[in-house]
C-alpha cells in the first residue's frame, strides 16, 4: 500500500511538473508572440512626450505659482497678453493674447488690444474683463512669497497693497478698495484693456510675459470659489490649468506621480503636434537615466553632476564639444539667465562666542573670494556645465559688460587669499581658531561639493580659520538666511523677466534686495542708482549705471561669484523641434506648445550600458591579489 | 534517523485545502462568537492607553521639542508677520500651559485637524494620509505575502536540514537580506528586471510607480478603496488590476527580502523545537513519511509562533517602505514622509508617525486573532 | 517453543554528544514470541526506551545512531531496510504506545484526523468504502416507505455493491475519507471511548489524559499490528486509570493476537500483565525469564535488589531496601559487569570481563558470574 | 543542561551557607565552556566572528591602515575607478573610498556601540527597578515601553531626530531612545523570572539586599540574553543609522560615514558603482557578521534548541 501510494504521489508530482512547464512555456511563448520585437512600434507612443523629472507641482494657480514645476505646466496650458518671439532663444516681446499694444509717451500707460479669435478651451472668448480680473486677482491674493510682489509691483496701487503688513491670510478691505480705486487695470472695451504704472518702468512688457499674468476665465473662477483677497483659492490651486487658452489642457495631476496634459483640440492658434505630454516624478537620478536609456522617457532632468553619464567627458572638457556617449541620445548645452550658485557673505554675522564680525572686513571677504577654486569647481563639480560667475547680470542680457567683468573677476590664488586673510587677522577681524559654518540646502549636490571645496582650500591656507559644512532643509535655510543667522550661504537667482532689473536690485539694493538684505549691507547711493536704472529709458545711460553697480559689487566682494550654469537638455534623438529659450520655466517640454514632436522611425537603437556585475567585478578584481596573499 | 529529502514541488499536504476550508468556517464561527467579540473589544480598549501615550509622544516631539507653530504654516508662509503668527498661536492655543495645549492637540487630532502638509502642496495632513496610505498598505501586504511565502519554506528547509549545507546556504541567504541596504537591492533589481530586459525587448517589470501611465490613461480606474488591485477587481478593470500587480512585484520583493529573515529565523527555531516534540515521534511511529510529518504535523504547530512575529515584522515592513518607496517612486506614505523630512515638515512627520503607530497596533491585533485561529487550544479552550 | 516474531541480537545504540559517546545500548539480545506480553524493566536511563526506539528505527540522529547488531522481524533484518520500507512497517506491523498522552498527541489536529491518517496510510480502504456505502443505503432503506419504488432500487444497489465487495473498485478520496472515519469510530469504540462520533471532531486538549491514552492506543491498534510496544503506557496516569488502561491492553491483545512489549519501571505492572520479563541495567539485559519464575527466584543481584525495593503492603516500610550507589555514567561505564560497583557479591572477574547472558534454568537467562558452572 | 540547572537550584535551596562566587557560578562556567564549544562547531558563527573581528580591527587600527585621511580629497581626481593608488576608487569629491570606508568603520562602530551600551545601561536600570518594585512602577514602565514599541524602530528614530535637529549626536540620542525599551523589557523579564526562582528567596532569607540580588543573581543570569540581543541590535543599529544618514539625518557633509557615503554615491550607481558599492558592502558585511554571530549565539543558547 505504502509503495503504491508513494509511486502515485510521484506520478502526480510529475504530472503537475509537466503541466507547470507547459503553462510556463506557453505563457512565455505567448507573451513573446504578442510582443514580438518586430511588431512593436519602434518609437514608443509617438504622440506622447514623456518627461521624467523630480520635484512636484506646487500649485496650478498662475496667480500664486512660483516654482518651475508648476510654471512649465502653466506655460503649456495658459497664455499671457504678450510673450517672447518664438521659436528661438529670443527674449524680444511678441504678441500673444494681445495682438498689439500702445504705450503712452510718458511710458506709464499701456493699452492692450486683444486678439478677437482668442478663446479658452471651453469655447468662451477671452475678454478684457477676464484680463483685468486675472491681474487684479494676482495682486489681491497677494501671496508675499509668490510672484506678484516681484512682477506686478509697478502697477498703480499694487505696491501699497503688496507691501501692506496685514493683507496676507487676512482680507484687509480698506487696502483692497484702495488698490481697486487706484485704477491700475482698466477695461476700455471688451477687447481693450489698459494698465497704468506708477512710473515709466521700461521692463514692464517683459513682466507681463511671466505666468503670473496668465489670463484666467473669470466666470469659471467665480463659479469655483471666486476671489478672497489675502487667501488662496484651493480649487484654482488644483484645477486652474484645466481651463486655459493654451495649446494643452491639464487632464490629470496625481501628486508625487505625474501630471498629464493633453492637446487642446479647441485651440485658437496653431495646434500642438503632440497629443499628450506626461511629466513623471522620479526622485532618483539613476532611475531617470534608466528610463531614458530604455526609451520609457523621452526627456529627463539631469543634474550637471551627472553630466558624464550621457556625454563624452574628454571632448566636452577639452573643446566644449557635446558628444553623447550613447547612441540614440540628443544632448544640448545652452547658456542660461540663471545666476547660481554664489556664496553670499553675511556682513552682519557675529561669532556667537568671540563676538567677532569677520565678514564685515573687506580684506577677509577678498580672502574668501581668492580662496575659492573656481576652475576646479566648474571642471570637476559641475563638469564644465557653467562659466565663472560674472556678477549680478547674466551674459547675453542687456547690461552685461564682458570686458568690465573680466577685469574685475577674482581668480583662485592661495597666496593672495593668505595675504588678505592675514591682513584681516592683523586688523582683528578674527583670531586663530575661528570657525565658520557654510550652509547649503539639502539635496543640492553641486552646492554640497562647492562648500567642501571651499572648506578644503581654506583649510590648506593655514591661516587659523576653519570652515564647516552643514546642510539645511530649504524652508529652514530660507528662514535663517532671512533672519541673517547664517554667516555664509548659497544664493542664486533664476529669471522671471528678461531684464537686469530682475537681478541687480536683488543683489545690490540693501533696502529691498532679497539677497542684499540677507547679506546685511545697505548703500543708499547704490540703491538710488539701482532705482534710477530701472526706469531709465536711455539704454546707454542705463548701461552705465549697471556698470557702476556691478563694479561696486565686485569691489566690495560681498558675494563670491561662483558661476552661471548651462542648461542641460537630455532627450532621445527622436524628439524633434526642440529649441531653447532661457525664459522658459520648463525648457525641456514647453517647446511642445511650439511645434515639438516625436519622429516616427524604423531604426530604434537600443541603448546599452555595461552589466553592473561586470563593473563591480572590475572594481573588486584589483583587490583580489591581497586576499590571495592573505590566504597563502 | 535521517530526515528524507522531501520533494518541494508539493508544498502542502494533499488534503490541506479541505482543512483550510474547514478552518475558514471556524474563523467565521469564531468571529461571530460572543467570546471572541469580547476579546476583540477588550483588545481595542487596551489600545487606548497606548494610543494616548503615542499622542503624548508626538505632542512632545512637535510641541515641546519642536516649534509648534511650524505644524500649522504652509510652505508659502515663511514670510509670516508677527500678527499672523499670533493668529496661529491663538487658533491652536499654543500660548497656554502644556497640558491645556495637549488637550487642544488631542481634540484637533480627533476632529481630523492634523496640521498642514507643506510637502504635499499645503494639503491637510489627514488628506495626504488618505491619499498615500493605500499605496503603502498594498505594498506592505504584498511584501508580507512574499516574505511569508519565501521565509516559511526556507525556514523549514533550514530546520529540517539543520547544520547541513542547505541550512547554511538558506540562513546566509536570509541574513544577507537583513544586512543589505534596501535601496541598493532596489536599484539592482531595477537594473536587472527592468532595464536589461527592456533594452533587449524582452518582457520586463516596470521600474516604479503604481500603474503604467498609458494603461491608466486607456483604462481610468474608479478609485474605491485606493488599493488599485482591489479596485481593479471590484470595478472589473482587469487591465489596471494586472498592471498594478506587476508594479508591485519588484518593490514588494525588495521589501520582503529584507524582512524575510525574521520569518526564516522564527520558522527555523520553532520548527526545530516542534520537530523534537513527542507528538512528532508518535507521528513517525505511525509510519508517516517525513513529508507528511513535516507538513501536516510539524508545520501547523511551528506556524503559531511565526504568526506572532508577523505582526512585529509588519512594523518593520512599514519602516522599510520608507526607503523602498523612494527608490521605486512608489507614491505611498513612506515616500511622502521622506519628502517631509527633507523639508522638516513636522506636521507631516507626526501625522505619519501617528498613522504608522495605529496601523502597527491594528496589525498586531489581527495577528492575535490569527493566532487564535491557528491554535485550537485558544480557539476552543 | 513458540515462534519468535522479533529477534534482537547484539543491538548497540550509541549517542554522540559533546561530553562523549553515550553507550546507551551495549549489545542487547531479546526474543519476543508471537502472542506473548513481555515486560522490560529497569531504572530511568537504563536504555529501555532506546530499545523501543531502536526497534522502530526512530532513534534521533544526530546524536543517536544504531551502531551494530540486528533486529530480525518476521525473518527480515529491520536495520537493513530502507526508510520507505520502515515507514510501511511502522504503524501497521509494529506500533507504539507512548508514555505521556499529554505531549504525544498533536495539539492542532483533531482526534479523528490523527487516528484516521494511520488507517488511510496503511490500509486498503476500498473494501471499507464499499461497506460504508452499503451501510448508508441500508440506513436509508430502513427509513423510507417499504412500498416505494425507491426502496426496490436501493435494494438492488445494495446487492450490486455486495457483489463488488470482494473485488472493490478504486475508491475516490472522498470515499476513502468517509471509510476511514468509519473505521476510526470503530477503533475508538474498540478502546472503549465514550461517544466516539463526538470525539473524532474534538481536539486533544478537550480530552482527559486517560481518554487521550485510549486514543493513542487506538492509533496503535487500528491496523492490527503484530507487535505493540508500550513505552511506560501508564506512568503519567492516575492509579485507577492505570488499571483500566492495563486491562484494556490485555483485553485487546487477546482480540487482535498481537505481541506486546511493555516497557516500565514498575514491577507491579510487570507482575500483573507480563508473561515474561527482561531486566535491564545500564544498557544491558541482565536477566530474562518467565514472570513468575523471576519473582519467585530472581537470580541477578540487581533484580534481587529491585524486588526488595518494592514496598509491600503487609511489610514494614523500614525494611524497604535501596540499592546502594547510583546508576552509572554511560559515557564511561564501569568495566566488565556494569553492575559490579554496586554489587554486594562482587568477584574479581566482575570488573574484568562482561558476563554473557546465559540460560540458567529453562527459559530463565541471566548475565552474572555468580551462576557460572551450573548449567553451562 | 536541565540536569545542571537542577543542581544549581537544589544547591541554593538547601545550603544556607553562602558558597564562594566561583563555586556558585561553576555550572554557568561549565555552560559557557559548552557554549563556546557549540559555537566553534558552527561554520557560520566562525565566519561571523571573523567578520566582526575584521571590522573591529580595522576600526581600531584605522590610522595605520588607511592610506589617506577621512576627509582628504583629491579634487582633481573625482570618480576614479579602483586602482592601486585608490583601492576602492574615489568618490565625487576625490576622496579615497578605501580610506573612508576604514574611517567609517570607526565612526559607525562607535555609534553602534554607544547606542547599544547606553540602551543596555538605561534599559537595565529601569527594567531592574521596575521588576523589583513591581506593582504601579512596573505597570507604568511597561505602558511607557508599550508606547515606544508601538513605533517601528526606523520611524521613531526618524521622528526623534527630526525634532532634535540633524547631527550625529542627535542621531545617536534618537537611536538610544528607540532601543532602550527592548532591554528594559528583557531585564524586567529576567528579574521577574529570577524573583520566582527559589534561590532568590533563599538569598533574601539570608538578608541579601535587592542590589546584591540584582548584581549577583539577576545580571549574571541575564548576560547571555543581553549578549544575543546586543549582537543582533548592533547590526540593526548600523543599518538604521545608515538608513537615517541616507535620508539626510546624521553626519554633516563630507564626513566619512557609510550611510552618507552611499547617499552621496547613489546617483552614480551605474557610472561609478564603486562609490556606493564599497560602503554598501561594508554595511552588508559588518551587519551580516553581527547577525551571523547573534543568530548562532541565540541558537546555541536557546535551551529549547540546545542538546
Amino acid at each position: 500500500m505504502s509503495e503504491k501510494k508513494t509511486s502515485g504521489t510521484s506520478k502526480k508530482t510529475l504530472a503537475a511538473l509537466v503541466i507547470i512547464v507547459i503553462i510556463v512555456i506557453a505563457g512565455v511563448g505567448g507573451y513573446y508572440y504578442m510582443y514580438l520585437p518586430s511588431t512593436r512600434p519602434l518609437v514608443p507612443n509617438p504622440d506622447t512626450l514623456v518627461h521624467t523629472t523630480f520635484g512636484d507641482v506646487d500649485k496650478m494657480d498662475p496667480a500664486v505659482a512660483y516654482d518651475t514645476a508648476s510654471g512649465q505646466i502653466i506655460e503649456l496650458t495658459m497664455e499671457t497678453l504678450v510673450y517672447y518671439k518664438l521659436p528661438g532663444a529670443s527674449t524680444e516681446i511678441a504678441p500673444k493674447l494681445a495682438k498689439s499694444w500702445d504705450v503712452s509717451p510718458d511710458g506709464k500707460v499701456y493699452t492692450f488690444h486683444l486678439d478677437e479669435t482668442a478663446k479658452f478651451n471651453d469655447g468662451s472668448p477671452v475678454t478684457a474683463e477676464d484680463v483685468k480680473y486675472s491681474i487684479d486677482r494676482a495682486v489681491l491674493i497677494g501671496d508675499p512669497d509668490g510672484p506678484a510682489p516681484i512682477l506686478l509691483i509697478h502697477i498703480l496701487g499694487a505696491a501699497d497693497y503688496l507691501y501692506c503688513e496685514d493683507c496676507w491670510q487676512n482680507t484687509n478691505q480698506a487696502a483692497v478698495d484702495a488698490y481697486l480705486n487706484a485704477g491700475g487695470v482698466k477695461v476700455i472695451d471688451p477687447l481693450t484693456v489698459q494698465i497704468t504704472l506708477d512710473a515709466a518702468y521700461a521692463p514692464f512688457l517683459s513682466t507681463m510675459a511671466y505666468s503670473v499674468a496668465s489670463v484666467v476665465n473669470k466666470d469659471l473662477v467665480e463659479a469655483n470659489g471666486g476671489l478672497t483677497p489675502g487667501f488662496y483659492n484651493e480649487w484654482m490651486n488644483q484645477h486652474a490649468t484645466e481651463v486655459g487658452t493654451g495649446p494643452f489642457k491639464l487632464v490629470e495631476w496625481t501628486p508625487k506621480q505625474r501630471v498629464v496634459v493633453e492637446r487642446n483640440e479647441n485651440y485658437w492658434g496653431t495646434p500642438a503636434k503632440l497629443a499628450r505630454v506626461i511629466v513623471n516624478e522620479v526622485d532618483e537620478v539613476g532611475t531617470r537615466e534608466l528610463a531614458l536609456f530604455a526609451g520609457d522617457a523621452d526627456v529627463i532632468t539631469l543634474p550637471a553632476t551627472n553630466l558624464f553619464d550621457v556625454i563624452d567627458k574628454d571632448k566636452w572638457l577639452s573643446n566644449k564639444e557635446v558628444v553623447p556617449i550613447k547612441p540614440g541620445l540628443s544632448v544640448s548645452m545652452d547658456p542660461t539667465y540663471t545666476v547660481s550658485p554664489n556664496f553670499g557673505l553675511n556682513t552682519k554675522w557675529k561669532d556667537p562666542v568671540t563676538g567677532a564680525m569677520p565678514l564685515d572686513n573687506k580684506d577677509f571677504r577678498y580672502g574668501m573670494s581668492y580662496a575659492f577654486d573656481y576652475k576646479t569647481f566648474i571642471d570637476t563639480v559641475v563638469n564644465g556645465a557653467a562659466i565663472q560667475g560674472v556678477g549680478p547680470i547674466p551674459p547675453g542680457m542687456f547690461g552685461y559688460n564682458e570686458e568690465l567683468v573680466k577685469s574685475l573677476q577674482f581668480s583662485y590664488s592661495p597666496d593672495k587669499a593668505k595675504e588678505y586673510f592675514l591682513k584681516a587677522k592683523a586688523a582683528g577681524a578674527y583670531s586663530d581658531g575661528q570657525t565658520i559654518t557654510l550652509y547649503y540646502n539639502t539635496g543640492n549636490e553641486a552646492r554640497r561639493r562647492g562648500c567642501l571645496l571651499l572648506k578644503d582650500s581654506v583649510a590648506a591656507l593655514g591661516v587659523g580659520l576653519t570652515l564647516e559644512v552643514q546642510e539645511l532643509d530649504w524652508p529652514t535655510f530660507l528662514a535663517k538666511t532671512r533672519a541673517r543667522e547664517l554667516p555664509i550661504f548659497f544664493i542664486g537667482w533664476a529669471p522671471d523677466f528678461a531684464d537686469p532689473d530682475d537681478y541687480v536690485p536683488v543683489f545690490a539694493n540693501g533696502e529691498i534686495g532679497t539677497f542684499a538684505r540677507r547679506q546685511g549691507f545697505n548703500n543708499p547711493e547704490i540703491n538710488a542708482k539701482v532705482d534710477e536704472a530701472a526706469i531709465e529709458s536711455d539704454p546707454a545711460k542705463r548701461k552705465a549705471l549697471y556698470d557702476e553697480v556691478t563694479t561696486w559689487l565686485f569691489q566690495e566682494a560681498y558675494t563670491i561669484w561662483v558661476g552661471v550654469p548651462l542648461n542641460i537638455h537630455v532627450a532621445r534623438d527622436w524628439v524633434k523641434g526642440w529649441f531653447y529659450n532661457p525664459m522658459f520655466a520648463g525648457p525641456d517640454i514647453v517647446p511642445a506648445a511650439y511645434g515639438m514632436y516625436k519622429e516616427e522611425r524604423t531604426d530604434q537603437v537600443a541603448i546599452t550600458i555595461e552589466p553592473l556585475a561586470l563593473v563591480i567585478a572590475a572594481t573588486v578584481v584589483p583587490t583580489l591579489p591581497n586576499y590571495a596573499r592573505k590566504g597563502a | 534517523m535521517r530526515a528524507k529529502a522531501h520533494s518541494s514541488s508539493s508544498f502542502f499536504c494533499s488534503d490541506c485545502s479541505a482543512t483550510l476550508l474547514a478552518q475558514s468556517v471556524f474563523l467565521l464561527r469564531l468571529v461571530s462568537s460572543v467570546k471572541l467579540r469580547h476579546y476583540v473589544i477588550r483588545r481595542l480598549l487596551l489600545m487606548i492607553p497606548v494610543l494616548i501615550g503615542v499622542s503624548m509622544m508626538t505632542f512632545t516631539l512637535s510641541h515641546v521639542i519642536g516649534d509648534p507653530v511650524a505644524a500649522y504654516i504652509s510652505s508659502q508662509d515663511v514670510k509670516l508677520s508677527e500678527q499672523q503668527i499670533q493668529r496661529i498661536v491663538e487658533a491652536h492655543h499654543l500660548d497656554d500651559p502644556l497640558y491645556v495645549q495637549y488637550f487642544y492637540y488631542i481634540s484637533d487630532l480627533l476632529r481630523g485637524d492634523w496640521g498642514i502638509s507643506r510637502t504635499d502642496s499645503d494639503r491637510p495632513v489627514i488628506e495626504s494620509i488618505q491619499r498615500y496610505f493605500p499605496a503603502t498598505a498594498e505594498l506592505t501586504m504584498v511584501s508580507m505575502v512574499f516574505a511569508l511565502a519565501l521565509g516559511i519554506p526556507i525556514g523549514i528547509i533550514s530546520a529540517v536540514r539543520k547544520d547541513r549545507p542547505e541550512d547554511h546556504a538558506t540562513r546566509v541567504f536570509s541574513l544577507v537580506g537583513v544586512s543589505m541596504p534596501v535601496f541598493w537591492l532596489a536599484l539592482l533589481l531595477q537594473y536587472a528586471f527592468y532595464y536589461q530586459l527592456k533594452i533587449h525587448n524582452l518582457p520586463n517589470l516596470p521600474s516604479g510607480g503604481r500603474v503604467d501611465q498609458f494603461v491608466w490613461i486607456d483604462n481610468p480606474l474608479h478609485v474605491v478603496t485606493g488599493l488599485y488591485t482591489v479596485d481593479g477587481l471590484i470595478t472589473g478593470n482587469f487591465a489596471i488590476f494586472f498592471d498594478a500587480l506587476v508594479h508591485l512585484i519588484l518593490p514588494g520583493f525588495a521589501l520582503s527580502y529584507v524582512f524575510m529573515a525574521v520569518f526564516v529565523r522564527m520558522m527555523r527555531s520553532s520548527m526545530l523545537e516542534v520537530m523534537r516534540q513527542d507528538y512528532i515521534t508518535l507521528a513517525r511511529s505511525k509510519g508517516l513519511s517525513e513529508r507528511v510529518v513535516i507538513y501536516r504535523h510539524a508545520l501547523r504547530n511551528a506556524m503559531i509562533p511565526t504568526v506572532t512575529v508577523a505582526g512585529l515584522a509588519f512594523g518593520g515592513l512599514l519602516a522599510g517602505a520608507v526607503l523602498t518607496e523612494t527608490v521605486f517612486s512608489f507614491p505611498g506614505i513612506g515616500r511622502w514622509s521622506v519628502s517631509a523630512i527633507v523639508r522638516d515638515d513636522i506636521a507631516s512627520i507626526m501625522g505619519f508617525m501617528l498613522i504608522i503607530a495605529v496601523v502597527y497596533m491594528l496589525a498586531n491585533l489581527i495577528v492575535d486573532l490569527l493566532y487564535a485561529w491557528i491554535d485550537p487550544r485558544i480557539r476552543l479552550g | 517453543m513458540p515462534e519468535a516474531i522479533l529477534k534482537i541480537r547484539g543491538l548497540k545504540t550509541y549517542f554522540y554528544t559533546y561530553a562523549g559517546i553515550v553507550r546507551a545500548l551495549e549489545g542487547i539480545d531479546l526474543d519476543i514470541y508471537k502472542g506473548e506480553t513481555i515486560g522490560l524493566v529497569g531504572e530511568t536511563g537504563c536504555g529501555k526506551s532506546v530499545t523501543s526506539l531502536s526497534i522502530m528505527r526512530l532513534v534521533p540522529d544526530p546524536p543517536g545512531r544504531i551502531v551494530g547488531g540486528e533486529i530480525i522481524f518476521k525473518g527480515e533484518d529491520l536495520l537493513k531496510k530502507s526508510e520507505d520500507e520502515m515507514q510501511s512497517i511502522r504503524g501497521s506491523q509494529i506500533t507504539m504506545v507512548f508514555q505521556d498522552p499529554m505531549t504525544f498527541v498533536n495539539p492542532v489536529l483533531t482526534v479523528g484526523d490523527q487516528v484516521s491518517e494511520v488507517i488511510t496510510l496503511h490500509q486498503d480502504l476500498a473494501r471499507e468504502a464499499v461497506e460504508t456505502k452499503i451501510d448508508e443505503i441500508q440506513d436509508k432503506i430502513v427509513q423510507i416507505d417499504p412500498s416505494s419504488p425507491d426502496r426496490q432500487r436501493l435494494m438492488e444497489r445494495v446487492k450490486e455493491l455486495e457483489a463488488m465487495r470482494e473485488h472493490p473498485p478504486k475508491a475516490s478520496r472522498g470515499e476513502i475519507k468517509k471509510a476511514a472515519l468509519h473505521r476510526t469510530i470503530d477503533v475508538l469504540k474498540l478502546v472503549q471511548l465514550p461517544d466516539p462520533e463526538k470525539v473524532v471532531k474534538q481536539y486533544p486538549h478537550e480530552l482527559s489524559g486517560g481518554m487521550r491514552q485510549r486514543v493513542i492506543i487506538a492509533m496503535a491498534l487500528s491496523c492490527n499490528p503484530d507487535l505493540l510496544i508500550a513505552d511506560e503506557p501508564t506512568t503519567s496516569l492516575d492509579v485507577t486509570i492505570q488499571a483500566q488502561i492495563l486491562a484494556l491492553l490485555s483485553e485487546l491483545k487477546k482480540k487482535i493476537g498481537a505481541s506486546i512489549l511493555i516497557i516500565t519501571h514498575d514491577m507491579g505492572i510487570v507482575a500483573e500483565t507480563c508473561d515474561r520479563v527482561g531486566v535491564m541495567y545500564a544498557g544491558n539485559i541482565v536477566e530474562i525469564s518467565e514472570t513468575k519464575a523471576l519473582f519467585k527466584k530472581p537470580l541477578h543481584p540487581y533484580t534481587q535488589g529491585l524486588l526488595r525495593a518494592i514496598p509491600k503492603l503487609h511489610e514494614d516500610i523500614k525494611n524497604l531496601e535501596i540499592i546502594p550507589g547510583s546508576v552509572p555514567n554511560l559515557i564511561h561505564p564501569p568495566s566488565g559487569c556494569r553492575f559490579h560497583p554496586r554489587c554486594p557479591f562482587r568477584m574479581d572477574i566482575c570488573d574484568k570481563e562482561f558476563p554473557p547472558l546465559l540460560e540458567v534454568d529453562p527459559g530463565h537467562s541471566v548475565a552474572c558470574y555468580l551462576y557460572p558452572e551450573k548449567k553451562r | 543542561m536541565t540536569c545542571m540547572q537542577d543542581l544549581s537550584k537544589s544547591k541554593g535551596a538547601t545550603t544556607l551557607e553562602r558558597p564562594s562566587w566561583w563555586e556558585e557560578r561553576a555550572p554557568q562556567i561549565r555552560e559557557l565552556k559548552f557554549t563556546l564549544y557549540l559555537l566553534r562547531q558552527s561554520p557560520l558563527v566562525v565566519v561571523g566572528f571573523a567578520l566582526i573581528g575584521l571590522f573591529i580591527g580595522v576600526a581600531i587600527f584605522a590610522p595605520w591602515i588607511a592610506p589617506y585621511g577621512p576627509e582628504q580629497r583629491f579634487w582633481q581626481l573625482p570618480q576614479q575607478p579602483p586602482s592601486w593608488q585608490f583601492l576602492f576608487g574615489t568618490d565625487t569629491t576625490g576622496g579615497d573610498i578605501f580610506s573612508r570606508v576604514i574611517w567609517g568603520a570607526r565612526l559607525d562602530l562607535v555609534i553602534a556601540l554607544t547606542v547599544v551600551a547606553s540602551a543596555i545601561v538605561i534599559g537595565s536600570v529601569l527594567g531592574a527597578v521596575s521588576g523589583f518594585l513591581g506593582r504601579a512602577y512596573d505597570e507604568i514602565l511597561m505602558r511607557i515601553t508599550d508606547v515606544f514599541l508601538a513605533f517601528p524602530a526606523l520611524i521613531l528614530a526618524m521622528a526623534v531626530a527630526a525634532a532634535l535637529g540633524r547631527n550625529l549626536t542627535n542621531l545617536t540620542i534618537a537611536l538610544i531612545v528607540v532601543w532602550w525599551p527592548t532591554y528594559a523589557r528583557l531585564i524586567r523579564g529576567q528579574v521577574l523570572a529570577e524573583k520566582e526562582r527559589l534561590y532568590v528567596d533563599a538569598a533574601r532569607a539570608v538578608g541579601a539586599s535587592p542590589r546584591r540580588i540584582i548584581f549577583r543573581h539577576v545580571l549574571p543570569n541575564s548576560i547571555f540574553p543581553i549578549i544575543v540581543q546586543a549582537t543582533l541590535d548592533l547590526g540593526g543599529v548600523i543599518l538604521t543609522a545608515a538608513g537615517l544618514s541616507f535620508i539626510g539625518f546624521g553626519a554633516g557633509a563630507g564626513v566619512a560615514e557609510w550611510g552618507l557615503m552611499i547617499a552621496d554615491g547613489r546617483s552614480y550607481l551605474f557610472q561609478s558603482p564603486w562609490i556606493a558599492t564599497f560602503p554598501g558592502l561594508a554595511i552588508l558585511f559588518s551587519s551580516l557578521g553581527l547577525n551571523l554571530v547573534g543568530d548562532g549565539l541565540r541558537d546555541v543558547l536557546d535551551p529549547r534548541l540546545r542538546r
